[in-house]
């Protein structure tokens, strides 16, 4: 199954680069997509089916994350060819293998059970999503890839040299090194202290990068900003995703060797930290674009706030992994489109989108609710409890930080987000020939729909992955 | 053998030193990639009993960093047509001095701690921290985005000397993963300097700043 | 019984003789005769039997003014005690229905003189209102003292039970305090000297003559009875609490009471005669005095 | 069964197909909603739904007890008089573009209000709390092109979010100390926490209601909605948070006077602070918005009394305080929900709501005249009306902290009552300012075109809540059972035995009022009966010889309300915006005066902006070079090496 899962998009991203037809190309990605999320249901219902390779293996964090990705890529992956083909001046041969890239690699950074290799395929799909990103070949693009580029490679380096300071610590701690996660996640109690410290707060810095904490989220803006909103969805949901993976692994071995006092730490201030910079940077945000990133960067804090409370928070917190990439996808694909009807996504322009762009408008609305944790939304659910458990926790100093900022994030985002939806498009904005079709619009109502749907009710297997997926973080069976 | 080590490692701090202090980018090129070959032959060194994977990852190492990187970055080189050579953020000289003091430093401390336990590796770890920082000196001094490029190499060069020390931790497979991911990294960044160069006419990565707040 | 028949005759009858003892009073400080003690019926009863004028820019409201604030000051009357009567209704909360009973007076004169859309009426309705947000907190800290000292929460126990003063220990100070007050209060309620002139001839200055400057006829009179009404009722209430009535014959008490009301007549009359009006905008200072005067009498109690 | 109520009324989001359509369902949810209301009264055992919920935590826990159903009420009632106002007032034909997106919100809010009052788990409650804070926000800012409605439905989604985002922190602190999110049974909490879950309590429900100085938000939103969704969010919505408030507080067993006092001062600023606002507004709506906060203010100085008798164990000022706070949340969702509509009667009309263009509007509207008529001798608390009904409950808990076994420290909270007859002496100013410059006189814009009164379907709903204003203020003993239901459950040990009727004899109100109205009634047959015969001439207002008044010379809202304002001017801040022409030959010369929102203009505005002027200057570390970026990730590095503590070791 993880051969479906993994070779499938790559084979499909070799296939890309072969296809000659520039209108037929894209339609590999839903096809992909397709068999990929099937490939996900199935070995998340057998998971016999997969293999248990110490290598590669399937445990029940990945599979968290692995359903996320898989299902956000479904429904972008349809967006995507909209978007295609409504781009179709542009050759979108590299594009599409990209995309397809990306998925095989994300999917192995997911199943493998090897740090290296995980670090391998992380590092990976920095490197094939870079030309998503140029994409547009402009001046602008060309800049955010270059930052993208060496911020992301530098963060994921130190990555590297914090994958092996753990191997080192492993070795400090008398055992043969080896970067296999079963056998560090046995050796935990007896690495050593400062090695494995160190190697966390560099791994923290480096899978941060890929994350987007703040303050190493500087590429995240540009890079969003300029990459189309179907790309935009996939990293705000999806490498964040498999970086915040990573980042979940170390914390495992990290619980494992009794370190979670020093982990709570660093990461309750990393992720404060991430929340309180983009509140500001969102405030007076012209760029609506760029908005999505600085929040993205707020959820990626709020993700390390959840993990650095642990315990009860655990739950919330791969919930709101979940909930974040669903909101993400329907935030950047509606201003995808709102970015289309206007030519622009700056907000001196783009105004009075409910009346040029009714859905997308509408959408963008809920999504901005949503973002902002207000109930019946789903991120509603997953913030109550991460901020239920600080207060549980006696970090009420940490709570009442996380709603002030959540307060700001509000502010910031609303200004913008009701400056685009309300009043009347300016008159002097030209007509545009874009309207919401069914492949543009229909995947983002299915985001909506999940969304919608998580924020009011938690089907049970749902339930019973993340309580599994909680319980091995925890290293409890 | 040790002494051999050790003597490399020196060699190794000090085209470091070299790399911060040279005025000419296709020497800057040459001295990394001069650093790279040693540190592909440092495992053969260290370990006693050469196994056939040593050996291979070792010369993909070499082979990569030593002549198939360096020649990508001197073919972008003479695609840009630099005029003006390095231009770092303040002079070469005080930056030759920061980063002797780095070593220094770096030395410093990793020599009171615990942390070195083998004779024969005691240098490895201060050794690879230094050039993991001077990479970073590299990277946040040098405007041209391909000097940054050296940086990142050097970076990645220390990072490497690390490794070293847990070799049966690092399977075939994922060495030759790092390596390919330097590869394509590196491929994938040249053709960004190339459109850089020509959309901006020009390396410098100040002109890149219409994207902020 | 019959002091029930005689609290609602003397209600009925009594004040508009106020009014003239009051013209009589301030006659003879003027060294003259003054009109007969009686004008006062007798300008109503004309009044009432004339036809009337009414501005083309009214409505209803305008002749529906006089009308409410007669039934209101009326059912106001009928919950005081008067001489021996411990009044017509007694229940828990009256003295509130008692005070907001003036406020729906106040509401339909106000709303009356605004009827006609003049700016002098206007004038007047605004102060009206005006001097009601700081009558209105005087009164009820005096409230709050006779609640206290009384332990009743009804008028009639508050005035007519054979209370105050004596056993309370403490309480005589406060008393005097909120008599004062509420003296003022009366003045300013009923539009007399020092915060009104009823008898100016100019209009800019006056607060109650010149919001029924447009009533004539049968309104009019009807508006001269309500005032004299108003006076009678609000005067009653000091007068409870001046002289609280202790023998056991009805007829002293009633012979008292209506001394004690024509005491007050002269003593109003007297005061219109040796001082002036106020600047308006010094009024509010009166009212804050005697504001200041029952909080502080509250205050002392509960000290 | 008895549960129809809450999930009936969600009825209306279905239909948005047709406007009559919607209304249709709207009554018949609201309708249902009332029938399960009743039933739920009659059998309070099935009222309670209890189902497991697709969370880890909370359950759908629905009940409907005595407390709830005193609000649904108002939320069965108000919101489809509304609806039905609305088939005139928000014609589909003239407002193509919004009043199917108007339609479904204003339902969603009329649901989710029901929700709100039943919902008894954390969780769920925030889920409709929100939903409900949302859908107004969008069916008061329907008109979006307008910049001013923009304005203020973003100062009331701030506002409610920060509102909400604190009642999260008071339910995250709930459930730490009861380990459930259970909004069940009460539970005794350490006083010291509970302390602080009623603080944060009276904050985030303080926003909903308007509780100064956390009303912000409220003057503009509801002048820019509709009206019809003015009157709801006054009317009904405003309560909500008192709810909220009331509900917490029963839920926790132990409580301290201080609660109760700090309701008592809350409220008295509220409510004198804004009665003063209002009566210096020049826009009619934001008058009566102002009006609202200052009745809040008048229910919190309840609440705060009833908390006050529960710490000191005095049954009767619970029962008071309490009873009179929920009777006024009934009387005045009834009595402003009226003006509201007959606000919006007048905007329908063709009028703007500034005061200063109004004027003689009652000859040619003359019910809608009469219906603010009742509006405001309720409103201003004026017997024989159901406003004095329910301030006289309040007054009299007020007055029976004085009995003489109470201790002076109780006693003084008898200061209240002055606070209390200050603020119905301003409202009077108010509405006598408004009811005059509205309907008196003669109008102020002679070039508006001639007012009318409006169609039946808008007068219907305010004939029905003018009857029910008058009714209520009749027959005030009729609510006292539903009162002391909902007070003993708020306060079961200490209300038993005792009832309303042993402590106020309403009944004298039925016979005052009865007498009051026959009197009149009866004095105006007779009057006309007189007055056959005589002679009555017309003639122009006597404006003191001056022979031709015109309309200009009126008395204006502004200068009737001049003494006052300046009276307060130490509060108000009145500002004047001045063009005076000092030259030989005056031209033309304006002079304005306007009161500004001390919290909102003078202090919120002020500091956002300066925040705003600031938070840029940190944009500069977003500036764009790559290397310096590089940097970031080294500092950053460097610095977690540091304070973990770990740099020297290794």
């Amino acid at each position: 199954m993880e051969s479906v899962l993994i070779l499938l998009p790559l084979v499909m991203a070799a296939l890309a680069l072969i296809v000659p037809s520039n209108y037929w190309r894209p339609w590999l990605l839903p096809f992909t997509a397709l068999i990929h999320t099937g490939a996900t249901l199935a070995v998340i219902l057998h998971p016999e089916w997969g293999s248990q390779t110490v290598w590669l293996k399937l445990d029940p964090v990945g599979t968290i994350i692995l359903l996320t990705v898989s299902v956000l890529y479904l429904f972008s992956a349809f967006y995507a060819v909209g978007y295609l083909h409504f781009r179709r001046e542009r050759p979108n041969r590299i594009f599409c293998a990209s995309l397809l890239a990306f998925l095989g690699l994300v999917s192995l950074a997911i199943w493998a059970h090897h740090l290296g290799l995980m670090w391998v395929a992380i590092e990976g799909t920095t490197l094939v999503t870079a030309p998503l990103i140029y994409f547009n070949h402009t001046p602008r693009s060309i800049e955010a890839t270059w930052k993208y580029l060496v911020v992301g490679s530098v963060g994921i380096a130190l990555a590297l040299l914090g994958t092996f300071f753990l191997a080192y610590a492993a070795m400090q701690g008398g055992f043969t090194a080896s970067l296999n996660f079963m056998d560090l996640l046995k050796q935990a109690p007896g690495l050593s202290k400062i090695w494995f410290r160190a190697a966390f707060i560099l791994m923290l810095v480096g899978y941060g990068t890929k994350m987007g904490l703040a303050p190493m989220h500087t590429w995240k803006p540009d890079a969003y900003g300029e990459a189309s909103g179907v790309v935009g969805g996939i990293f705000a949901g999806g490498i964040t995703s498999g970086a915040f993976l990573a980042l979940l692994r170390i914390y495992q071995i990290g619980n494992a060797a009794g370190e979670s006092q020093f982990m709570a730490g660093l990461l309750i201030f990393m992720g404060l930290f991430s929340m309180a910079v983009a509140g500001i940077f969102m405030i007076s945000q012209r760029d609506i674009k760029r908005m999505l990133a600085y929040s993205s960067v707020e959820h990626m804090g709020i993700l390390a706030l959840g993990l650095g409370l642990g315990g009860p928070a655990l739950f919330g917190t791969l919930l709101h992994v979940i909930n974040n990439a669903m909101t993400k996808g329907l935030l950047f694909l509606s201003a995808g489109n709102i970015h289309r009807a206007y030519a622009s996504k700056s907000t001196d322009q783009v105004r009075g989108a409910l009346r040029r762009l009714p859905l997308s408008g509408a959408l963008f609305l809920a999504g901005f609710l949503a973002i902002t944790g207000s109930p019946p939304f789903a991120p509603f659910i997953s913030e109550f409890s991460i901020l239920n458990s600080a207060f549980s926790l006696e970090h009420f100093w940490a709570g009442g930080l996380f709603l002030g900022f959540l307060f700001l994030v509000f502010i910031g985002m609303g200004i913008t987000v009701l400056k685009v939806v309300q009043g009347r498009v300016p008159e002097d904005v030209e007509e545009s020939p874009y309207k919401d079709s069914f492949l543009t619009a229909a995947p983002i109502l299915a985001f909506m729909a999940i969304v919608l749907g998580l924020g009011l009710y938690i089907p049970d297997f749902l339930q019973s992955l993340l309580r599994a997926a909680v319980s091995f973080l925890e290293n409890q069976g | 053998m040790n002494e051999l080590i050790n003597a490399i490692f020196v060699i190794i701090l000090a085209l470091n030193l070299f790399a911060l202090g040279s005025s000419r980018i296709i020497s800057v090129i040459r001295i990394v990639a001069l650093q790279g070959v040693l540190m592909g032959l440092l495992p053969l060194f260290i370990h006693s009993h050469l196994t056939f994977t040593a050996i291979l990852s070792s010369a993909a190492a070499i082979s990569l960093k030593g002549f198939v990187i360096p020649s990508i970055m001197i073919k972008a080189l003479r695609d840009v047509q630099i005029k003006r050579e390095v231009e770092p953020l303040f002079g070469l000289l005080p930056c030759t001095i920061i980063g002797a003091l780095v070593t220094a430093a770096v030395f410093l401390i990793c020599g009171r701690g615990n942390a070195v336990g083998q004779s024969e590796l005691s240098l490895i770890i201060p050794t690879s921290i230094t050039v993991v920082l001077i990479g970073f000196i590299l990277l946040t001094t040098r405007l041209k985005s391909l000097t940054q490029v050296l940086g990142y190499l050097v970076l990645e060069n220390g990072i490497y000397m690390f490794s070293l020390l847990l070799l049966e931790a690092i399977p075939l497979v994922v060495e030759m993963g790092m390596l390919l991911d330097l590869f394509v990294s590196i491929f994938i960044v040249s053709i960004i300097n190339n459109k850089i160069n020509r959309t901006f006419a020009s390396l410098d990565t100040r002109n890149l700043s219409s994207l902020k707040e | 019984m019959i002091d029930l028949m005689v609290h609602l005759l003397f209600l009925l009858l009594l004040p508009p003789l106020l009014m003239g003892i009051i013209n009589k009073t301030k006659a003879g400080f003027a060294g003259r005769r003054g009109a007969p003690l009686l004008q006062r019926y007798y300008d109503i009863l004309k009044l009432l039997r004339k036809g009337m004028v009414l501005s083309a820019t009214t409505t209803w409201v305008f002749q529906a003014g006089p009308l409410i604030t007669l039934i209101a000051v009326l059912l106001a009357g009928l919950l005081v005690p008067l001489g021996s009567s411990p009044a017509l209704f007694s229940f828990t909360g009256d003295f509130l229905l008692f005070a907001y009973l003036f406020g729906l007076a106040r509401f339909f004169t106000t709303s009356a003189a605004l009827d006609t859309g003049s700016a002098f009426e206007g004038m007047g309705a605004s102060r009206e209102v005006t001097f009601a947000v700081l009558t209105e907190p005087a009164m009820f800290f005096a409230f709050l003292v006779l609640a206290r000292l009384s332990a009743s929460l009804s008028l009639a126990g508050m005035l007519h039970s054979r209370f105050v003063a004596l056993d309370y220990p403490g309480s005589v100070a406060p008393m005097v305090m909120i008599l004062l007050g509420l003296f003022i209060v009366f003045l300013a309620e009923n539009s007399r000297i020092p915060v009104d002139d009823p008898t100016t001839h100019l209009e800019l200055t006056m607060i109650h003559e010149v919001m029924v400057l447009d009533h004539s006829g049968p309104l009019l009179g009807v508006i001269e009875y309500a005032s004299a009404l108003k006076f009678f009722v609000l005067g009653s209430v000091l007068i409870n609490i001046v002289m609280p009535l202790y023998t056991d014959r009805p007829w002293l008490n009633w012979l008292m009471f209506t001394s004690g009301m024509i005491g007050l007549a002269f003593l109003v009359g007297t005061i219109e005669s040796i001082t002036g009006r106020l600047r308006l905008p010094r009024v509010p200072a009166l009212l804050i005095v005697a504001v200041l005067l029952c909080s502080s009498a509250f205050v002392i109690l509960l000290r | 069964m008895a549960l129809s109520g809450g999930p009936a009324s969600w009825l209306p989001l279905k239909a948005s197909t047709g406007q009559r359509l919607t209304v249709g369902l709207f009554l018949g949810g609201s309708l249902l909603g009332l029938v399960g209301t009743v039933l739920s009264l009659l059998d309070p055992g099935a009222a309670t739904l209890l189902l497991p919920w697709g969370f880890p935590w909370g359950r759908f826990a629905v009940v409907i007890d005595p407390l709830s159903a005193f609000f649904l009420w108002l939320i069965f009632t108000v919101p489809a008089l509304g609806s039905v106002y609305s088939l005139s007032y928000w014609r589909a034909a003239e407002h193509p573009d919004n009043s199917q997106r108007l339609g479904f919100f204003y339902g969603l809010l009329a649901a989710s209000m029901g929700m709100v009052v039943i919902a008894r788990d954390s969780i769920l409650f925030l889920i409709v709390w929100e939903i409900m804070a949302l859908s107004a926000y969008f069916a008061a800012a329907v008109e979006d092109d307008r910049p001013e409605v923009r304005q203020a439905g973003w100062i009331y989604l701030v506002a409610t979010h920060i509102g909400t985002l604190i009642l999260i922190a008071m339910f995250a602190l709930w459930y730490r100390e009861t380990a459930s999110f259970a909004l069940l049974t009460p539970v005794a909490v350490p006083l010291s926490r509970a302390g602080i879950i009623f603080v944060l309590a009276v904050l985030g429900f303080g926003f909903k209601a308007g509780l100064m100085p956390l009303h912000l938000w409220l003057p503009g939103a509801h002048a820019n909605a509709p009206s019809h969704v003015s009157a709801v969010m006054s009317g009904v919505m405003l309560k909500m948070g008192l709810y909220g408030i009331i509900r917490v507080s029963g839920l926790l067993l132990q409580l301290e006077s201080w609660w109760g006092w700090l309701l008592l001062v809350v409220g008295s600023i509220s409510g004198l602070y804004a009665i003063a606002l209002a009566l210096s507004q020049r826009d009619l709506k934001r008058a009566l918005a102002y009006s609202s906060i200052e009745n809040v203010g008048i229910m919190a100085m309840g609440i705060g009394l009833a908390l006050l008798g529960r710490a000191s164990n005095r049954p009767e000022l619970v029962l008071l305080g309490l009873g009179g706070a929920l009777f006024h949340i009934l009387n005045h969702g009834l009595f402003k929900s009226l003006l509201f509509f007959n606000a919006g009667a007048i905007i329908h009309a063709g009028r703007t709501r500034d005061l200063e263009q109004m004027g003689g509007l009652g000859k040619n509207m003359p019910v809608t005249a009469g219906l603010f008529l009742v509006g405001a001798v309720a409103i201003c608390a004026l017997p024989p009306l159901n406003g004095f009904a329910s301030e006289w409950l309040i007054y009299l808990g007020l007055f029976k902290t004085l009995a003489a076994a109470s201790p002076a420290n109780l006693a003084l909270a008898g200061g209240a009552a002055v606070v209390l007859a200050m603020i119905g002496a301003l409202a009077l100013a108010t509405f006598v300012k408004l009811y005059g410059t509205i309907f008196l006189g003669s109008s102020r814009a002679p070039a508006a075109p001639p007012a009318h009164d409006p169609e039946a379907s808008m007068k219907i709903p305010m004939f029905c809540l003018a009857f029910a204003s008058i009714f209520l203020g009749l027959l005030p003993s009729l609510i006292a059972p539903l009162l002391e239901k909902a007070v003993r459950l708020w306060a079961p040990l200490l209300a038993s035995g005792l009832t309303l009727a042993a402590l106020v004899p309403q009944l004298w109100l039925t016979y005052v009022g009865s007498g009051i109205i026959i009197i009149i009634a009866g004095w105006a047959c007779w009057q006309k009966i007189l007055r056959q015969g005589k002679a009555v001439s017309r003639g122009v207002t006597w404006d003191c010889g001056y022979a031709k008044p015109t309309a200009k010379m009126q008395y204006t809202g502004t200068s009737l309300s001049q003494p006052l304002v300046r009276l307060f001017s130490f509060a108000l801040r009145p500002g004047t915006l001045k063009n005076l022409t000092n030259l030989p030959f005056p031209g033309k010369s304006e002079m304005q005066n306007f009161v500004p929102d001390a919290v909102l203009e003078r202090l919120v505005l002020p500091v956002f902006q300066r925040c705003s002027r600031f938070i840029p200057k940190v944009y500069i570390f977003q500036h764009g070079q790559t290397h310096l970026y590089v940097l970031y990730v080294l500092l950053i590095c460097i610095a977690l090496f540091v304070f973990s503590g770990i740099g020297g070791g290794l």
